[in-house]
């Protein structure tokens, strides 16, 4: 399942809705990004997320459905905001469930190193003085992407 | 053709997206972005280095020259930074 | 941070706990541990852990130290219950956060593959015929936990 | 000396904790066992398989022999399936 939106959400409530009533997981793995007060050695005031409606949720799947490939996953979840966000609010979370909890693990790091580099979400950050700088991506994700690369 | 930009496309070109008519001087890609490089100093600035621009067409990354359609939706933007 | 209790705990509200008023913090990874209707082929209808009181709590301070000295961890948490629980209610959470995800999941992971193999906890399991069976370890869990030791 | 037994151990020896007076022969973790191991079938069988059995002396794994004290507490106990 994927959501493209931009309020808030409450980690405890989805990871509740995707397990309540079940009682063949044995394993949920979350995974949550947060706005940060530093990037890079430099002070930060605020986070502004844009994206591409319609290509962001089309790459959201591919890479949900590339993960449920891979591993045996019972649910899996990507919730990812879009717009203006405070220091310390969520920007991103993923879920997985899996009877196995080494899946669940990989999975849920799986569908974030891909999420990284593939799905067109820029991010913009606002300084102290109120100037406002696109990201840059980093070489770290790339290579952290790329680990995943199957050998076909 | 609808043409999209994103992040630092679109405040460099100050546009998120324009319609150009097909024709054949923009009937693939590599075309494209060469009839792109000649409109102005910041189209040349943005088309100089293809290694910072991701390319798709109908919300699919493309790499490689595709020919393009009348009614196609071609993105232009930065390597992504999200999560 | 550990604690050893009966009580159902709510992953929600203890992520939320960890990370509230913190602008520092990039990622929070959880894991939770839950009981399922199936064990090693068989039916399962209930689950009751035996632990023993005070090396429990000794044991999972030790872990937690030894990731936090592993990883740039700004935040950890293990909660294990003990006690009867009914099929579907959570076992253990384990909550790491840091600046960077791979620590984050790093930490995780191995705070779960050491407890599984460290910390005096006993399964027993309830059959569908009400019958109690102690459940066996599993090599999968030595192996896993074996993947981190360090070469000192 | 305070000896606890945890999970299956428990279950066969119906007991889950003794008292048990230090002596010379009951003076290491090796005699101890040596000495469990004579105290009738139920404890003979357990402590037959060491592989099977886990033991700590005040609330630390032990995995050689070391001396004991009057005032120690010793668990036996089978591999942990906890988490």
């Amino acid at each position: 399942m994927i959501r493209v939106e931009r309020e808030i959400f409450d980690i405890g409530a989805e990871i509740e809705a995707l397990t309540a009533g079940r009682t063949d997981i044995g394993a949920v793995v979350s995974f949550t990004g947060l706005v940060r007060d530093f990037n890079d050695g430099s002070p930060v005031t605020g986070l502004t997320l844009e994206h591409y409606p319609g290509m962001t949720e089309r790459e959201l799947e591919k890479i949900e459905n590339e993960a449920r490939n891979r591993w045996n996953l019972q649910v899996s979840l990507i919730i990812h905001r879009y717009g203006d966000m405070a220091l310390g609010e969520p920007i991103v979370l993923v879920v997985t469930a899996s009877p196995h909890r080494q899946d669940a693990f990989d999975a849920a790091l799986f569908l974030m190193d891909w999420l990284k580099t593939k799905a067109p979400f820029w991010k913009q950050e606002t300084s102290t003085e109120g100037e406002t700088t696109w990201v840059k991506e980093r070489q770290s994700d790339f290579n952290a992407a790329h680990r995943w690369k199957s050998n076909t | 053709m609808k043409i999209l930009y994103f992040a630092w496309l679109k405040t460099k070109l100050q546009m998120s997206a324009e319609t150009v008519d097909w024709s054949e001087e923009r009937a693939d890609i590599d075309s494209l972005v060469r009839w792109m490089k000649a409109r102005g100093p910041a189209f040349a600035e943005i088309f100089s280095d293809l290694e910072v621009v991701r390319i798709a067409v109908n919300q699919e990354y493309v790499t490689e020259n595709i020919p393009l359609d009348d009614g196609d939706e071609i993105a232009f933007f930065p390597p992504v930074t999200g999560g």
